[in-house]
């Protein structure tokens, strides 16, 4: 039973689904919805480089890094905004995220 | 000479025009002084058009201008004089010019006397327009033109409620008529691809076994038209069904009931169904349905006259009477009875009606005969001209000798139903001796109500009561004059035996296989049908004297015995009630609820206004679904992903 | 390695770390002269956009043709005059004090990223560009950082965003994975060469649409829009509204006709969907919304929607209706969201609907500019909304998606009522206090020009509508 | 003078004034700055309509004075105007009401009258642009623009329920257009140009027709208004201020007809023919409904504006019997109800100005006061209740005429509207003008000032004119008509041609 | 290859299941530390698909870097987990469904996939032989030629971030005494120091 690009975007797959669970699913935390879009963009990674393997292209693997250099800008900039918005409600519980609704 | 009809035509116009527009400068005198010259230049005029054209047998017609024109429908302004129609002229004018002289003492204390002569000789021009017409378009606008002008001369007197009432209850009645009149033009058009006179008549023959689809009805076509027509004419002339406006219209100024409701206007029915007897005659049907008619309403409302205590409405309800003969002698194709009736009846009807109002000039605008009573002394010219009047109305006459107007031509219609030999005829031969009857009692119940016995008008009253200016009375003897001497005047040409070359085309009569006409047979009927209407007429005198004159309790007694059938005369058949039951009161109730409960409570709560309401539940119910929470966002976003994606597997599967 | 065509951007990029350092050095008094230069630049971007060749750039990874000039010119023409609008315009309620210099340099990056992506030729540079405006308009959203409404809309807006970016990026690598390539040349290519796309690609396309209809704001991926909106300052709001749009529209047309033009059949009915979807929640969100800013992104939201319909129609036509409307929409844009800026009472912004009671009588000019927007936005003849509509009805039509033009054309009925509620309000009502009064004059410069444009544009409409053929043509002939 | 382009001088000469107004008016004489400006631009848009009138040949089919100008070329969109017989005599009573409705608010609109005035003058140039326009996109533009003015007019200057009817005036009549104008889109794809002409030469499939005559049925059926989507005419009449109702019944109600008759019958010719029964049934329901409903009214204006309902059906009833005189009476039916209504409304609001109350209730006897008043009143009265002679009877006499030829029940039905229209008509005046004199607040009213006779006496004069001389306006009308009937009538021919053609292919 | 095998199934099962951690620890810090788990999983994922460069380059920036700074962030905010509320349930039944909806269409679509199974028309930038050119190296050949211009792009956006952290958080306090050396070095004994003399028995003053 060899591996092959299925199990690699299976687990992609399920990382992908995971991290969209984290994000709608989660009630608590915003740290960990940021955590969960951490683990969507890993997924994407790894889809990436698994059809970059795939395609003998290094297209993927380069795209792939580009994403990992945004991913850290993402998270600098995901943790600033949410230590800007703890200084302002005093909370991070996602349910008090709700100001401004209708 | 073409000029000078049209001018006679016109000048009521001028008159009215001149009163209405320029009233407050000419003043009242000037007022007056201009219709009343109008009209009776206008009159002489008539008088030798009808010289000219009846006996000199000169018809023509002349074009005037273009009016509606679209695709092959056209209808000018055209005037047409022929007999029928200056026959017409003559009555309209002289009847006018003798009201509008008369008026000018009536409405003498009025404060808008221009308005009433711009009125009166509208109401002329407008009659005059109808008569002379030369297709049924124009005709049509003569025959509204009269009705509005009855309308406005009905509510002249804005003030009193019940006159409103009434000029707006006989324009809507005239309009259900109209509304049998319009369908019956357009069918014609339809039929003949014309609406003029000329070639419609010429036409007729051919068109004897047409059929016409109506209301889903496969129907004789010219049965069906003139059927149409006829519903015209039976709301003009007040027939049976549609009679309810004319003892109403007598809250109008009581030289207006005398042109308008009695002379002239509500005649118009009768001049219709002549002026189209080339095709009437092809409709044999409706023309028994029209002697029905016609000897119904001369039935019904001379038992209406009867118990009647308005010295209006007892006229009133006579003219409708006198109405119903002269529609069932056109019924029995007697057009020239019909209309010799008409003519005479112009005359001694208008006199009665200004004589009536003369009275009622004297006794300070009372109306009610049983506040009159023994005035005869105080105004003997009018108690003798009112004699006169009845006397002509009655038809008393010596049968084969002399008589009065209405004795030739009511006699003459008689005959005409007696000689018809039909079931119609014979109904209306029936009812028109009974009618007689009745008119001859109430005539005089009238005058002895009226001028014998005690005075029972309170003395402040009585102190007034004083005969007529001289302006008044001097068209009331012009008038009587006519109704001494218009019968025997007039029989020769209009129903003589040579009565054919007096109408000449205007009038058609089909004859029968045997040659004879209707007029023909009516001038061979037994003695004694002659006899009979003259002896009906003086049982119904004896009787009006032996009731008001010998035994004034007589008349409570009568009432007594006949309590049920009094109450049913004396209201009219109730035939207001039963309208106002069964057309005004659900009219206005439907109207109530389609707009409260179709308008706004169906058409608005469930159009518009659901619409708007729902489209804000949804707003709102939209915006709760933003809620403001993030996983809720995320949550939209999923969903939308996984739809659109398992919607576009499933289409790219299939 | 041409790098001619991308001069503009260049520019823009170095402008903008010399302006950075600038205000480093001279500190936030600089905000004010720094917004003058911002728009400077961009416009000087934008004329040697003009001058420059046209065509690709780096090895293929951009291109600059005709849709991405047209789309520059609306980007630049937004973004100007948002940030000139937001010059010394903080909002002292909030109590944060004055502009800081970095809110013009952002909006600058943001406006490079911008460019950026309409230029882009691949799906790399499609996502840096993205990116790169994306992480500035968060910041931006949430750069009054003392107002919990703004920071809580730059959370939102950045949690939302990176799911969309994720999703976007998972479905760009699937259309790597299943074509083979990231360029959309070679993307195009194979494509074509597969004929019927297969279920993979089409996967693909749908989450990258997904990604993309989020930066439009479209049903059912709008959701952040109206608290965003709400929440970011409104100068800040003004910009959103104007430039990223414009931007992201041109995006979303050029990805899908471009290199996915022969996958139409997959995406023709999505866009067709997300757009109906938007038109009508775009029309009945607003309804309900007293706050003007708030009711400006549910209309924003119909008017993508409304754009979308022409996207879906999946032929140069549509792509023209597509360009027209969303040029049309940035100048009703920038014209109402004028209005909203110079709304203020005592010095304090308002942004309460009921404010306008009576601004006929009180400000009569200013009213009726905003009328016309209005009436225009809900595109009543004779105004320039409505040959918007036009144009994308026509497209709609032309494809046969009758019953998309017809859900359109009722949903701005619908909408149709806040517009006119905003006019009865401003015309019918009596007024309450006055607004302050006379309006800035560069507020009234930004809508007294938009304005005219809105009613000219029935007589003179062929810079705009000539310059968009032009551009949907190119991209169709590629 | 005949090269000078008369129709775009007509079309946008009023929007000149009202730019004027707006830019320029200023100061203490504002108001009457405003005035003057607007009557003298309405004044000379009216004469160089009758410039119109007269260098347009009467008798000649098609259309006439064209100009053209380029405008969406890449949409093979031109802006064309031009007039024929059913258009001329639309823009000459859209440029004869103008005027006076800004005479007749000299003195009743005395807030902020620079922008009423200039509302009028855009309307009227959308107005007269509607009738003008040769092109389904111009058409639309003026067609739609008009909202945005009459909104104005309602809302900014109406009564007390303004609001509610403004907004259902804009949404309704918006609702149903929006419809016509994906109509308008795709025929436009399908004939590949927007020219009426060229539309109208073109043979549409049925089932395209029937679609597309839905939809323009759909915005000319609220415009008109026909039963049931009327309801909105009644609230908007009510509300708006005298002029806004004489404008919105003198000319706006007519825009539905008009496009029945440019569009619906001569491009959908089967599709007319198939939904005849459709608009039968609506306009003899609307004649008789309307009609019930307005006896049952107490406000004047809404009385009226329901007999505009009921008068309105006569015109579709005219229209879709696709006989000469039926589709003639439509529209001269039309032309003499602007005239007519817009007179009642302007009677209705000579007694507003002077007591600010439209209840019936509220008045009776002014003929004591007013007699002046009672006659001017009175011709109205008759003209709406289709006396002959007046401008009324013509119109309506034609269009039952032509019904009759068609389909006699619905002649018969639709004839009741005589004795209706009476009923209502003449309870109104029994009610307002007759009558003792017994409210206290108007025994000081005062009769027709100089400048409300000015107003009315052209009218009179009108309404006279078109009934006794109507062969005016018919002349003119007929050849257009002719030529509207024509093409249907070929169209359909053709069409049963290659259907033929297709079953003999068959064979 | 069986070695490639268990390692794939090793890193996937490990992956998989701290990603899981990831979304349902109660602890934040509990989760950070899943996440790094992921990631070195996902590490050996791609060096199993040799991309030894992304490897690395995931462990050093993610683990190294961002996971870090969300530990930092998470105590730097100490929130009192106590108090957060647990996630509402009601929801999680549809979440749930939707999700698992997700995964099943990927699933339907990429479950079949296998390595070279697909056509492919030819990359545009080729991977070299493993055996010639090193990953790390091929990488920043392309990364450094044909994407430099993407390379820059990120540069900038990582400008942007920069700039962004620092405008939403730094703050300068007014209040906070800092130590100036400059000042201190310039100060002068006799600025420093006041020789008073104190008369006896006055006391100073």
């Amino acid at each position: 039973m060899s591996i092959g690009l299925g199990h690699y975007l299976a687990v992609a797959a399920v990382l992908f689904t995971l991290g969209i669970f984290g994000i709608f699913l989660n009630r608590r935390n915003v740290i960990v919805i940021l955590m969960s879009i951490e683990l969507m963009l890993l997924a994407v990674n790894i889809n990436l480089v698994a059809f970059s393997a795939y395609l003998g292209d290094l297209g993927g693997q380069a795209f792939a890094m580009f994403i990992l250099t945004v991913a850290a800008a993402e998270a600098a900039i995901g943790l600033a905004i949410l230590v800007v918005y703890f200084r302002n409600r005093g909370s991070i519980a996602v349910e008090d995220v709700s100001m401004m609704k209708g | 000479m073409n000029a000078l009809y049209v001018i006679a035509i016109f000048l009521p116009l001028i008159g009215a025009l001149s009163a209405g527009l320029f009233g407050r400068s000419l003043g009242d005198r000037g007022s007056q002084l201009v219709t009343c010259s109008a009209l009776i230049l206008a009159a002489v005029l008539s008088v030798i058009a009808f010289i000219d054209v009846g006996l000199g047998h000169n018809p023509r017609s002349v074009e005037l201008m273009r009016w509606i024109e679209s695709g092959n429908f056209e209808a000018g302004w055209a005037l047409r004089f022929d007999t029928l129609s200056v026959v017409m002229m003559c009555v309209v004018t002289i009847v006018s010019a003798c009201v509008h002289v008369y008026s000018v003492g009536y409405m003498s204390h009025d404060h808008s006397k221009p308005r009433f002569m711009a009125y009166l000789s509208l109401f002329t021009f407008a009659m005059l327009m109808l008569v002379t017409a030369d297709n049924l378009v124009q005709m049509f606008f003569g025959w509204e033109g009269v009705g509005v002008c009855s309308y406005l001369l009905i509510g002249f007197w804005y003030d009193r409620p019940s006159a409103n009432a009434a000029a707006m209850k006989a324009f809507i009645v005239n309009r259900v008529g109209d509304f049998g009149f319009a369908l019956g033009i357009f069918g014609i058009f339809l039929l003949f691809d014309t609406v003029s006179f000329d070639t419609i008549f010429g036409a007729a023959a051919q068109f004897t076994d047409a059929r016409i689809h109506f209301l889903g009805l496969d129907l004789d076509a010219i049965e069906t038209l003139c059927f149409l027509l006829f519903i015209g004419a039976m709301g003009k002339s007040a027939q049976l069904g549609l009679h309810t406006w004319l003892p109403d219209a007598m809250e109008g100024p009581t030289p207006v009931s005398a042109l308008i409701h009695a002379a002239t206007m509500v005649t118009a029915g009768v001049f219709m169904v002549c002026r189209l007897s080339p095709i009437f005659e092809y409709a044999p049907n409706v023309l028994a349905f029209v002697t029905i008619v016609g000897a119904a309403t001369a039935f019904f409302a001379a038992t209406v006259g009867l118990t009647q205590f308005d010295i209006k409405r007892v006229i009133a309800y006579s003219t409708c009477s006198q109405l119903g003969y002269m529609f069932f002698a056109a019924g029995l194709s007697a057009y020239p009875a019909a209309m010799f009736h008409l003519t005479t009846h112009a005359f001694f009807k208008a006199l009665l009606f200004l004589g009536a109002g003369a009275v009622i000039h004297a006794m300070s605008d009372e109306q009610d005969m049983r506040k009159m009573g023994g005035i005869r002394g105080h105004i003997k010219q009018t108690y003798i001209l009112m004699w006169i009047g009845s006397l002509a109305l009655a038809g008393v006459g010596i049968p084969g000798v002399i008589g009065f107007a209405g004795f030739y031509s009511k006699d003459m219609i008689l005959e005409v139903a007696y000689g018809a030999h039909t079931i119609p005829g014979f109904i209306a031969f029936t009812l028109g001796i009974a009618a007689a009857l009745m008119t001859a009692f109430y005539s005089w119940r009238l005058i002895f109500m009226t001028f014998h016995g005690a005075p029972r008008a309170d003395e402040k009253v009585m102190a007034h009561v004083h005969e007529s200016p001289p302006i008044m009375l001097w068209p009331l003897y012009v008038l009587a004059l006519g109704a001494v001497i218009s019968g025997v005047a007039l029989y020769g040409p209009f129903v003589g035996h040579h009565f054919q070359e007096f109408w000449g085309d205007s009038i058609v009569i089909l004859a029968n296989v045997q040659g004879e006409t209707i007029i023909d047979k009516a001038h061979h009927v037994p003695f004694w049908v002659k006899a009979l209407p003259v002896v009906v007429t003086a049982l119904g005198i004896y009787l009006a004297w032996r009731f008001y004159i010998k035994q004034t309790d007589l008349p409570a007694k009568t009432v007594a015995a006949f309590e049920g059938l009094h109450a049913f005369f004396f209201n009219k058949w109730y035939f207001d009630e039963a309208y106002d039951f069964l057309f005004v009161r659900p009219a206005k109730w439907l109207g109530r609820q389609l707009w409260q409960r179709g308008d706004i409570g169906v058409i608005d709560r469930f159009g518009p206004d659901g619409i708007s309401s729902m489209a804000k539940r949804v707003a709102d119910r939209a915006s709760k679904l933003q809620s403001g929470y993030v996983y809720h966002y995320a949550f939209a976003m999923l969903i939308g992903v996984v739809a659109l994606v398992a919607w576009r597997i499933i289409q790219e599967g299939a | 390695m041409q790098a001619a065509p991308m001069l503009p951007e260049i520019l823009l990029a170095i402008a903008g770390m010399v302006l950075l350092m600038v205000g480093v050095f001279v500190g936030d008094k600089s905000a004010k002269p720094l917004t003058y230069v911002v728009a400077a630049a961009l416009f000087a971007a934008l004329a040697l956009g003009w001058t420059t060749p046209h065509g690709d750039a780096f090895g293929g990874l951009f291109v600059a043709d005709k849709l991405a000039y047209f789309a520059k010119a609306l980007i630049v023409i937004g973004a100007a005059a948002t940030v000139l609008m937001a010059a010394g315009r903080a909002t002292p309620s909030d109590g944060s004090g004055p502009m800081r210099f970095e809110q013009p340099v952002l909006m600058l990056f943001a406006s490079v990223g911008m460019m950026l992506m309409v230029s882009a030729n691949d799906l790399m540079s499609l996502y840096v560009g993205l990116e790169l405006q994306s992480l500035a308009l968060y910041v931006l959203a949430a750069i009054r950082r003392d107002s919990l409404r703004a920071t809580e809309a730059g959370l939102k807006y950045f949690v939302l965003g990176a799911l969309s970016s994720g999703m976007l990026l998972y479905g760009a690598g699937m259309i790597y994975g299943f074509t083979g390539a990231t360029n959309f040349d070679r993307i195009a290519a194979s494509v074509t060469a597969m004929g019927t796309p297969s279920l993979g690609l089409v996967v693909g396309i749908v989450f990258l649409m997904a990604g993309l209809a989020f930066k439009v704001s479209a049903a059912p991926f709008h959701m952040w829009t109206p608290d965003v909106y709400e929440g970011a300052d409104t100068p800040i709001t003004a910009f959103f509204a104007a430039a990223p749009k414009a931007a992201a529209l041109a995006l979303f047309a050029r990805v899908m006709t471009d290199p996915l033009g022969d996958a139409a059949s997959a995406w023709g009915q999505i866009v067709a969907m997300i757009a109906g979807l938007s038109v009508i929640v775009g029309a009945f969100g607003a309804l309900a919304q007293r706050n003007i800013k708030r009711l400006m992104a549910y209309s924003s939201i119909g008017h993508v929607g409304f754009a979308l319909i022409g996207l879906a129609a999946a032929s140069e036509n549509g792509v023209r209706s597509l360009l027209i409307y969303s040029a049309i929409y940035l100048f009703m844009n920038l014209a109402a969201f004028a209005f909203i800026l110079a709304m203020r009472r005592d010095e304090h912004a308002v942004e309460t609907i009921d404010d306008l009671a009576g601004a006929s009588q009180t400000h009569p000019y200013m009213a009726l500019a905003l009328a016309a927007v209005l009436f225009s936005m809900a595109g009543i003849p004779p105004l320039a909304g409505f040959f918007a509509k036009l144009y994308v009805l026509s497209a709609a039509v032309d494809s046969g998606l009758y019953v998309l033009a017809v859900v359109g054309v009722l949903a701005s009925v619908i909408s149709c009522f806040y517009y006119l509620r905003l006019i009865k309000l401003m015309y019918f009502d009596a007024p309450r206090d006055a607004m302050d009064s006379p309006m800035p004059r560069d507020l009234g410069l930004v809508l007294g020009v938009a304005t005219a444009i809105i009613l000219v544009f029935i007589l003179i409409p062929s810079p705009i509508v000539a310059t968009a053929t032009a551009a949907a043509q190119e991209l169709f002939q590629r | 003078m005949s090269g000078a382009p008369l129709l775009s001088l007509i079309t946008f000469g009023p929007l000149v004034g009202a730019l004027l107004i707006l830019l320029f008016a200023r100061g203490p004489e504002k108001a009457q700055n405003a005035r003057w400006v607007a009557l003298w631009a309405s004044s000379f848009v009216f004469l160089v309509s009758l410039l119109v009138w007269a260098q347009f040949e009467t008798g000649l089919p098609g259309f006439q004075l064209r100009e053209t100008y380029e405008w969406f070329p890449e949409f093979n969109i031109a802006f064309q105007l031009g007039v024929d017989g059913l258009s001329i005599y639309f823009v000459l009573l859209s440029t004869f009401l103008t005027p006076i409705c800004i005479l007749a608010s000299w003195t009743s609109v005395t807030t902020r009258v620079s922008e009423y005035m200039a509302a009028f003058l855009a309307l009227e140039t959308f107005m007269v642009g509607m009738f003008c326009a040769l092109d389904l996109i111009g058409f639309y533009v003026f067609f739609e623009g008009v909202l945005i003015p009459m909104f104005l007019i309602i809302g900014v200057w109406g009564g007390a329920r303004r609001i509610y009817a403004s907004f259902k005036f804009f949404l309704y009549t918006l609702l149903g257009s929006v419809l016509m104008l994906v109509a308008i889109v795709a025929m436009i794809a399908t004939v590949g140009g927007s020219g009426i002409e060229e539309v109208t030469a073109y043979s549409f499939s049925e089932s395209m027709q029937i679609w597309l005559w839905l939809a323009f049925f759909a915005s000319f059926s609220v415009k008109m208004p026909m039963w049931p989507v009327h309801t909105w005419l009644p609230d908007a009449h009510v509300e708006a201020p005298t002029a806004g109702s004489v404008i919105l019944a003198g000319v706006l109600l007519k825009m539905g007809g008009y496009g029945f008759l440019r569009f619906s019958l001569p491009m959908f010719p089967d599709a007319s023919e198939f939904f005849t029964p459709l608009v039968y049934t609506l306009s003899i329901v609307a004649i008789i409904y309307t009609s019930l409903v307005a006896l049952a009214q107490t406000d004047m204006k809404k009385l009226i504006a329901y007999s505009s309902v009921a008068h309105m059906g006569y015109v579709t009833l005219g229209i879709f019997t696709g006989t000469a005189q039926g589709v003639e009476g439509a529209v001269f039916q039309m032309l003499s109800h602007g005239i007519v209504s817009a007179a009642l409304f302007l009677c209705v609001g000579v007694v507003y100005d002077r007591m600010h109350t439209r209840e019936i209730s509220r008045y009776g006897g002014l003929v004591h006061r007013m007699p002046r008043y009672a006659a001017v009143m009175m011709v109205f009265t008759m003209a709406s209740v289709g006396l002959p002679g007046t401008s009324g009877f013509v119109g309506e006499f034609l269009v039952l005429a032509g019904a009759f030829l068609d389909n006699t029940w619905v002649a018969a039905l639709a004839a009741t509207g005589l004795v209706l229209g009476a009923a209502y008509m003449l309870m109104l005046y029994r009610r307002v003008i007759f009558g003792r004199l017994e409210h206290d607040d108007l025994k000081t009213i005062t009769d027709l000032n100089w400048r409300e006779a000015a107003v009315f006496a052209p009218l009179v004069l009108l309404v006279l004119w078109m009934g006794i001389y109507p062969s005016t306006f018919l002349d003119g009308i007929q050849p257009a008509v002719a030529e509207t009937l024509r093409h249907a009538a070929t169209a359909t021919a053709s069409l049963s041609d290659s259907a033929a053609a297709l079953v003999a292919q068959m064979r | 290859m069986i070695v490639a095998t268990l390692c794939f199934y090793l890193f996937a099962g490990v992956a998989i299941v701290s990603g899981l951690m990831v979304v349902t620890a109660r602890n934040p810090v509990h989760a950070v530390l899943f996440l790094i788990l992921t990631f070195f999983n996902a590490a050996g994922l791609f060096v199993l698909l040799g991309a030894e460069f992304l490897a690395m380059a995931l462990v050093v920036v993610y683990v190294g870097a961002v996971a870090v700074l969300f530990l930092f962030v998470v105590m730097m905010l100490d929130v009192n987990f106590q108090e957060l509320r647990a996630g509402a349930a009601r929801y999680m039944s549809v979440g749930a469904l939707v999700g698992l909806a997700l995964l099943a269409e990927l699933a339907l679509v990429l479950g079949g996939m296998t390595l070279g199974g697909v056509e492919v028309s030819g990359g545009a930038l080729p991977t070299p032989p493993a055996d010639q050119v090193h990953n790390t190296r091929a990488l920043g050949q392309i990364i450094y030629t044909d994407l430099f211009v993407l390379f820059q792009i990120a540069g900038l956006i990582l400008l942007v971030a920069m700039i962004g952290a620092i405008v939403l958080t730094l703050r300068s306090r007014p209040g906070v005494r800092k130590q100036k050396i400059a000042d201190q070095l310039a100060r002068t004994p006799e600025q420093a120091v006041e020789v008073v003399k104190v008369p006896l028995g006055g006391g100073a003053q």
